[in-house]
């Protein structure tokens, strides 16, 4: 081999490869015939084809994290160190164990495993294993992915997909015709079918006139992304492109991804996917050998291969022939054109007929080998057969206009009788297919077409010099009816000809059952060269023409797509948002542990060192009661609400009283959902005569920006509000503890508000709202300010708490403070599925409605008390630590009353507590019940009580 | 993804928008308990095109109504709700 | 099961012994899996819908109940809607208690299934894994795995280390986005194969008499007052004693057809399909923080799923930005997943009932019925939710299990409301 | 800093945004006292007015961000009047100044708004969602875009922001 630049390795042998070769063409070239074992049977395959459609010749390519199993040999170009093996083999690619399911071939044909393997499920398991273990193609990957992927937006007036002459000429014409264009093709050179054959256009050669086309539409602003592929087209005329920066396996340039997800919105979206080339079906037409007729015109002009030295050609159009010249040229012996047509009748025939031996109804009914490769090939000729010997069957049934992309934006397809082939129909988006997929085949006729989608209707003609000139593209769908032995339709899953016979047979006969059945057209190549043999097979079968047979839906992608490549940077650590709160350093400083709280990140605690993290909490809770501590409640929700309505819209949002607040004052609020249950619970505060602020919880504060957004825009878009989310804006620190006044006015120099009284101060030179709200049942403050300042205040908060016998608290130990205090929380106690009066906050809500959700909570099971769940306290009998989430029994093994929402130890005290939804749990008052947990095998007996275990008078908040 | 014409941004991505609800459904607060509960759950949700109402959450955070199409994704009318705007 | 149970199939009954015997006659003996029925002029019951939540409750009818005269109607081809398009998990581990019945009284259908129908439907009790990735997610497990125990329905708790000898090719790592802690198992759950689901269940029912009717579209009800007496179809009339709604997905629009609403929104559910590839992931994966789950289905592709896309649609067409959103939740869940290749996406339209519970029993009308609202959760109660319908259909009297999912429960309070997010179906 | 041979593509600093108001009118009859107050109309949707020491931003229907050293609040307070509310949020943005031709091409990552677009010039506003975080967008000047930025989600984008930019393509 000259000019060999490259070397790789398959199966651990060293080969050599030119530049811009395809894993299969260098395969080929090295005269490496058997590539891979098929799915079921294991039979030995080669490379049929020279595209994305290959069935067969899959590999794994790459090593460790960047492996990728199932490459098409077709779809990879060497790279200088790749590394590829063979896969679904053992022991050996030569020697594989499985194919001895070819042998019990009549055993399992379609759908046997429907047929056995009945008794219980564990024993259908044990077969299943070993089935598992038989399917499957590629080895399962084992390690994370050391490579990134990118994802980009991309907006246009026109996308060409594909660079073949129509969406050359197309790209060209738009571009000149001052449009913003993109073209995108899944090679990594321009040209499409003008790289495999002898043709000039303008006067340039075939590839080179593609060159020059992409060089003027990028000078002309046009984006041009080679290797890539587009394999979504969404609704909205948006389009998935995938492009590839690295081959598989490849290792990519430095801080590069190896792949870029590209979403391009386009205006227009012209589609000159090309087509492919139908297999004929025949015994034995998977041997190693027997390939598509334009992949080997593609192998022998565009990659210097030629795959065989004794050629027959088997076709069924004209097209066939040009791979019988190309073969010739190269010096290939040609044995004989087999074509399939009674009498065909054109220029290219004639031409052939001089040169070659050609067979007129004549096709390929089995082959033989000599080894794992083709040796000979038997044909029916007329009435009789021959027997040819050729190491390279080149065969056509005729082509399928590539319409994945226009049947994905919701197009619909039409019957083209002269081509027996589906063709873009009606176009749903703005679309348009051009070229060989919408049918074309003469090549001046595709480049004049194309030039006319692109420049909108201008004309322009294209010199085409093609000295076998085109003739007719396809004959008809061939569906053989003296095939031999095992005539495959879908390579990869092993379908045969007979096996969907069985399926008609026995009623799967819709062509979903057929497929679903059958598992035609559900391997990695989708069907795309196979789907049309079986819906002809089928068509016949039911004696109807193909159209009325049916067709499967077209499911995005349409090539395999990388799943790293819809992730995009979203992996890692990265794969979800990540909230920081402003004070994240302040609180890692003192070293807290964290806990993840929807995107938040907040602190637990703050263990000292060798302290477990409940003696943590429960320090730091106890700290609370005795001196004070500081809390980070920055992630609460805040609103500021202002206006002459903005107490009107208050009180639709809060089942509460709002409107006789009286300035700098605040009142604990419920909001509900409008089916009447609780949807939230804050605080609301009179800033001003017309300002307020409205504080809910944490996890529910972007329901509640929607909600309050709503319910200003649209359900009361008269009043004279404005509501502003502060949640960013406004930090907040809580001070909480029989010292928070003291040390507060210490800092203020000011005397603390009254409890649930607000008011602004200046603290570290900064401007702060105090509010006096309690979640923890001691005296405490929580001490607002813009996000930027918050760290001095919480400097000045934290050398005065400390200074003051206190210190910083974390979720544990507030969780443990409001438990004691009979607080609910959103999440635990209000779970979505209570409403106020269940946990005990009935009272408070408006009688005369006009809140959202009073309607609903009049409904009968919600107003009824009887059988509801309702909020109580828990007392453990007994020194042991009560289980959170534990069901609530009259005895182990009963079905549940209840369970217990949140566990706390006793701050002020000894032993466990905790709260718990009970059905008629306040009737239930001093009861003894069992919390039972079965997946911890627990067993913990407590005491019903009150939900409020400190403080019930609430002596402890007012000084 | 479909591309909506937000009366204030002009075509954007789907991706910046939400859907609440019909607009059928919308309960009013004064309705009573039995009405309202008829209006919240009791949805034509017709395979044709329905009156939806959606917001430009992750754009200007304006409602908009939108009559769209559940079986082909087509809008075909696009309004802005809210208060009156100034040009 | 008590009841019918066909032991003669005329068309071939199947085993080992009869594919062996295939073998060696070229597999001619096969007859078909179903008749191709013309619609008769009148039935006792009509199912609309054949899919196989209809094909099982014909099934039911006929074998438990006695009645045959039954005909399932199907404006396509059989299981060709949601049946075809799921993720195959079966499994019971919910906590609300009606739910937990609704499920276990299936998941106990399913361990009989393939030999009740003489079809295997692939039951594989391989465990359904919910990850916790939090101390919070794990007591939320405990909590729900707790209720399952209590109510008799097996659930394990896990530490990290279990779960890594189940599934090594988690990302344990402290760095991990969402960092796993543990998780909880139901051993009994698994995978199905969902379209046997469906032939297996035609190919009995159609062997006790029930006629399967294929590409027959119902266009209307024939109504006497507020009483219905029959369908119109694209293939004419039948006259029916009772007419069953079964058609998850298009309930809005067939209950529409009768001039009625309902609780119910059609949402597009997207699921994908890699290259198949050797064993790695044996056990379902799901997330008690994340809406993704993983299982490999026996031929060797990784199966997953995420959220419903977030408004209505039956477009049987997925939103791309979803779809992502869930192959990089798969990605931080098992990062080895990077470089398999999506083969295949679908969609399925899911009726999302607004309390994500389904509604079972009468409508307003007379001697018709609903099955429909399932969410995007309807395939693994297949076998009950057949069972509990037909016993409806048969008695006039709801199942005890059943009896909590009628439809006044929205009326009168009564929502089942798992995820407690109340009636917006697009937040479930 | 991003530099391809010695031009500048790309440059990001990352700045407080303490100042910005949300400026809300529920009545547009304030419209022009407010005009007056700031030394210019109240732009239309999608636009900017002002320079730097006083600008006015419009991303939502009723809504105005106000910003800038030169911003008189009282003077603001008293021209709104009963008209409208001024509410400070600015503690919780933070100002990405993006300087350098390629600004153009680092929004198109993991983003849905077609900030490649020459309409998009300065003056122009947008809001729009990057990387899964609300974004507002406002070009500046031909080579500089400023990107407001909730704090709290900040780190992770800028950090996105960076990793891109080294690699970033210039403008076709």
């Amino acid at each position: 081999m000259s000019g060999a630049a490259l070397t790789f390795t398959f199966d651990g042998k060293t080969y050599a490869a030119r530049p811009g070769q395809t894993l299969a063409a260098a395969l080929l070239d090295n005269g490496v015939a058997v590539v891979a074992r098929s799915f079921k049977y294991h039979r030995p395959r080669g490379v049929m084809a020279a595209g994305v459609e290959e069935p067969s010749a899959l590999v794994t390519v790459g090593e460790g994290g960047r492996a990728e199993p199932n490459t098409r040999a077709t779809d990879v170009f060497v790279y200088q160190g790749l590394v590829a093996r063979s896969q679904n083999v053992w022991p050996s690619l030569a020697f594989d164990v499985g194919a001895i399911n070819g042998l019990a071939s009549r055993l399992i044909p379609a759908g046997f495993y429907y047929k056995t393997f009945f008794g219980p499920p564990r024993r259908w398991m044990v077969y299943e294993r070993f089935i598992r273990k038989a399917a499957g193609l590629g080895p399962a990957p084992a390690d994370a992915d050391p490579d990134s992927f990118d994802h980009r937006a991309a907006f246009c007036d026109v996308l060409v997909v594909g660079a073949g002459p129509a969406g050359l000429a197309a790209a060209l014409a738009a571009t000149q015709a001052g449009q913003r264009v993109m073209l995108v093709e899944q090679d990594s050179v321009p040209g499409g079918a003008l790289l495999r054959e002898d043709v000039r256009i303008d006067g340039v050669g075939g590839p080179e006139w593609a060159a020059q086309a992409v060089a003027q539409i990028r000078a002309g602003g046009g984006r041009v992304l080679l290797r890539a592929t587009a394999t979504g087209y969404w609704d909205g005329n948006l389009v998935s492109v995938v492009q590839r920066l690295a081959e598989p396996g490849q290792v990519p340039a430095a801080a590069a991804p190896v792949q870029r997800l590209w979403k391009v919105r386009c205006g227009k979206v012209l589609l000159a996917t090309g087509a492919i080339e139908r297999p004929l079906a025949f015994g034995g037409n998977d041997r190693p050998g027997v390939m598509l007729a334009q992949a080997v015109r593609a192998y022998v002009r565009r990659h210097g291969v030629v795959p065989g030295r004794r050629a027959v050609v088997a076709t069924s159009n004209d097209d066939g022939y040009r791979t019988a010249f190309a073969l010739a040229d190269a010096g290939a012996q040609v044995v004989a054109v087999l074509d399939s047509r009674a009498a065909p009748d054109s220029a290219i025939v004639d031409q052939a007929r001089g040169r070659f031996a050609v067979l007129t109804d004549a096709r390929p009914i089995d082959t033989r080998a000599r080894g794992q490769r083709l040796a000979t090939v038997i044909a029916q000729v007329g009435g009789g057969e021959q027997r040819l010997a050729a190491d390279l069957l080149a065969m056509s049934g005729g082509f399928t206009p590539v319409a994945h992309l226009h049947k994905q934006a919701g197009g619909d397809l039409a019957w083209d009788a002269a081509a027996q082939a589906f063709v873009p129909g009606t176009a749903r988006q703005a679309q348009a297919s051009i070229g060989a997929a919408a049918g074309g085949h003469d090549l001046a006729a595709i480049l004049a077409q194309g030039w006319a989608a692109g420049s909108g209707g201008a004309p322009r003609g294209f010199a085409v010099d093609d000295p076998l000139g085109m003739g007719t593209p396809a004959g008809a769908a061939e569906v053989p009816q003296a095939a031999r032995g095992k005539a495959f339709v879908d390579f990869q899953n092993d379908v045969t000809l007979s096996d969907i016979d069985l399926a008609w047979r026995e009623g799967y006969r819709s062509v979903e059952h057929l497929k679903r059945y059958t598992t035609l057209g559900m391997g990695t190549d989708q069907g795309k060269t196979g789907n049309m043999a079986a819906l002809a097979r089928l068509a016949q079968a039911q004696g109807v023409d193909i159209p009325q047979a049916g067709l499967t839906t077209f499911r995005p992608p349409y090539t395999p797509t990388t799943l790293g490549a819809f992730a995009g940077a979203a992996v890692g650590e990265h794969a979800g948002p990540v909230r920081r709160l402003r004070l994240h350093q302040a609180h890692d400083d003192l070293g807290a542990a964290w806990q993840p709280v929807g995107y938040w990140f907040r602190p637990r605690s703050y263990p000292r060192a060798g302290e477990s993290l409940g003696a943590a909490s429960l320090r730091e809770a106890r700290m609370v009661r005795q001196s004070l501590g500081m809390v980070d409640v920055s992630t609460l929700a805040t609103f500021e609400v202002s206006g002459p309505d903005a107490a009107a819209l208050l009180e639709m949002a809060c089942a509460t009283t709002i409107g006789r607040l009286g300035v700098g004052r605040g009142r604990y609020t419920v909001m509900l959902r409008e089916d009447g249950l609780v949807m939230d619970d804050g605080t609301a505060w009179r800033l001003a005569e017309q300002r307020y602020l409205l504080t809910s919880s944490t996890g529910g504060a972007d329901r509640m920006a929607q909600h309050l957004s709503w319910l200003r825009n649209v359900m009361a878009p008269h009043l004279k509000v404005s509501v502003v989310n502060v949640q960013e804006h406004l930090g907040a620190v809580a001070l909480a503890g029989p010292q928070a006044a003291r040390v507060l006015a210490g800092l203020t120099g000011a005397e603390a508000p009254a409890h649930m009284r607000c008011t602004r101060a200046v603290l570290a030179g900064v401007d702060v709202l105090i509010l006096a709200a309690s979640y923890s049942g001691e005296r405490a403050f929580e001490v607002y300010a813009p996000g930027h300042q918050l760290r001095a205040v919480w400097n000045a908060l934290h050398g005065a708490a400390v200074a003051a016998g206190g210190g910083a608290y974390g979720l544990d130990a507030m969780d443990h403070l409001r438990v004691e205090k009979g607080h609910v929380v959103i999440g635990a106690e209000v779970d979505g599925r209570v409403s106020a009066h269940d946990i005990g906050l009935g009272g408070m809500l408006r009688k005369s409605g006009g809140f959202v959700g009073w309607q609903g909570q009049q409904r009968l099971a919600i107003a009824t008390a009887s059988g509801r769940r309702q909020l109580v306290g828990l007392t453990v009998i007994g020194g042991q630590a009560l289980p959170e989430g534990a069901m609530l029994v009259t005895q182990e093994g009963q079905e549940p009353l209840g369970h217990v929402t949140t566990a706390a130890p006793r701050v002020a005290g000894e032993g466990w507590i905790g709260l718990a939804l009970l059905s008629d749990g306040r009737a239930r008052d001093g009861q003894e019940l069992l919390a039972w947990s079965a997946t911890r095998n627990l067993r913990v007996p407590v005491r019903v009580c009150d939900p409020v275990f400190y403080d019930r008078e609430g002596a402890r908040y007012r000084d | 993804m479909m591309l909506i014409d937000c009366p204030h941004c002009g075509p954007r991505a789907q991706e910046e928008f939400t859907y609440e609800r019909t607009r059928d459904s919308v309960v009013p607060l004064d309705a009573a308990p039995a009405a309202a509960m008829a209006t919240l759950y009791a949805r034509a949700n017709p395979r044709g095109e329905e009156d939806e109402i959606w917001r430009h959450t992750l754009g200007c955070r304006g409602w908009l109504e939108l009559r769209r199409h559940r079986m082909t994704h087509a809008i075909v009318a696009v309004r802005p709700l809210g208060p009156a705007v100034l040009p | 099961m008590t009841g019918t149970r066909s032991t003669r199939w005329p068309q071939g009954r199947y085993s080992a012994l009869a594919l062996l015997r295939g073998a060696l006659g070229g597999h001619r003996h096969w007859g078909r899996a179903w008749r191709a029925a013309e619609p008769r002029a009148s039935y006792d019951v009509v199912i609309i819908g054949g899919g196989a939540h209809g094909l099982a409750t014909a099934y039911y009818l006929a074998s438990q109940h006695g009645i045959r005269n039954v005909a399932v109607v199907e404006k396509g081809w059989i299981g060709g809607g949601n049946t075809g398009r799921n993720t195959t998990i079966v499994r019971s581990n919910y906590r609300q208690a009606p739910l937990q019945r609704l499920l276990e009284h299936s998941l106990k259908l399913w361990e009989g299934l393939s030999d009740e129908l003489n079809y295997n439907v692939m039951f594989s009790p391989r465990g359904a894994l919910f990850l916790g990735h939090s101390d919070a997610d794990m007591t939320r497990l405990a909590e729900r795995g707790d209720s399952l125990r209590a109510m008799g329905i097996d659930a394990e708790l896990m530490d990290v280390d279990a779960v890594r000898r189940l599934v090594p090719l988690l990302d344990f790592s402290p760095h991990a986005r969402w960092p796993i802690q543990g998780g909880m198992i139901q051993h009994r759950g698994g995978t199905a194969r969902h379209d046997a689901v469906a032939w297996g269940y035609a190919r009995a029912a159609d062997n006790l008499g029930v006629d399967v009717i294929e590409n027959c579209e119902v266009t209307g009800f024939v109504r006497e007052g507020d009483r219905v007496t029959g369908i119109e179809t694209t293939r004419g009339a039948i006259a029916a004693g009772k007419v069953a709604i079964c058609v998850a997905g298009n309930s809005g629009h067939v209950a529409g057809l009768a001039g009625l609403r309902l609780p119910i929104e059609s949402h597009t559910l997207q699921a994908y399909v890699t290259e198949p590839v050797k064993p790695m992931i044996d056990t379902v994966i799901m997330s008690q923080s994340l809406h993704c789950y993983i299982s490999q289905s026996d031929k060797g592709g990784i199966v997953a799923g995420g959220d419903p896309d977030g408004f209505p649609s039956y477009a049987q067409r997925g939103q791309p930005v979803r779809l992502e959103d869930a192959i990089a939740q798969a990605i931080a869940l098992v990062p080895a997943l990077s470089r398999l290749r999506m083969v295949r996406c679908w969609s399925g339209v899911t009726d999302m009932s607004f309390d994500g519970s389904p509604i079972i029993g009468d409508l307003p009308l007379r001697n018709l019925y609903i099955n429909g609202g399932w969410c995007y959760g309807g395939f693994k109660a297949t076998p009950g939710s057949g069972h509990l319908y037909a016993h409806h259909l048969a008695t006039g009297q709801p199942h005890p299990i059943a009896a909590p999912f009628d439809l006044p429960r929205f009326a009168q309070g009564r929502t089942i409301d798992e995820a407690g997010v109340g009636p917006m179906p697009q937040h479930r | 800093m991003t530099v391809k041979g010695r031009v500048i593509v790309i440059e990001l600093s990352v700045h407080d945004a303490a100042d910005v108001l949300a400026l809300e009118l529920w009545d547009t009859a304030g419209a022009p006292a407010v005009a007056q107050a700031l030394g210019f109309a109240l732009p239309p949707a999608g636009r900017s007015a002002g320079d730097d020491q006083r600008r006015a931003m419009r991303f939502e229907p009723t809504v105005w961000l106000v910003e800038g050293a030169a911003i008189d609040r009282a003077a603001l307070d008293a021209a709104v009047a009963d008209h409208g509310a001024v509410t400070p949020i600015g503690g919780g943005l933070v100002r990405v100044r993006l300087v350098g031709a390629a600004w153009r091409g680092l929004l198109m990552h993991d983003g849905v708004f077609d900030a490649e677009n020459p309409a998009f010039a300065p003056g122009c506003t947008a809001a729009t969602v990057i990387a899964h975080v609300a974004v507002r967008l406002n070009v500046v000047a031909p080579d500089r875009c400023d990107a407001l930025v909730p704090a709290s989600l900040a780190d992770g984008l800028i950090a996105r922001w960076r990793e891109v930019a080294a690699r970033v393509d210039t403008p076709a």
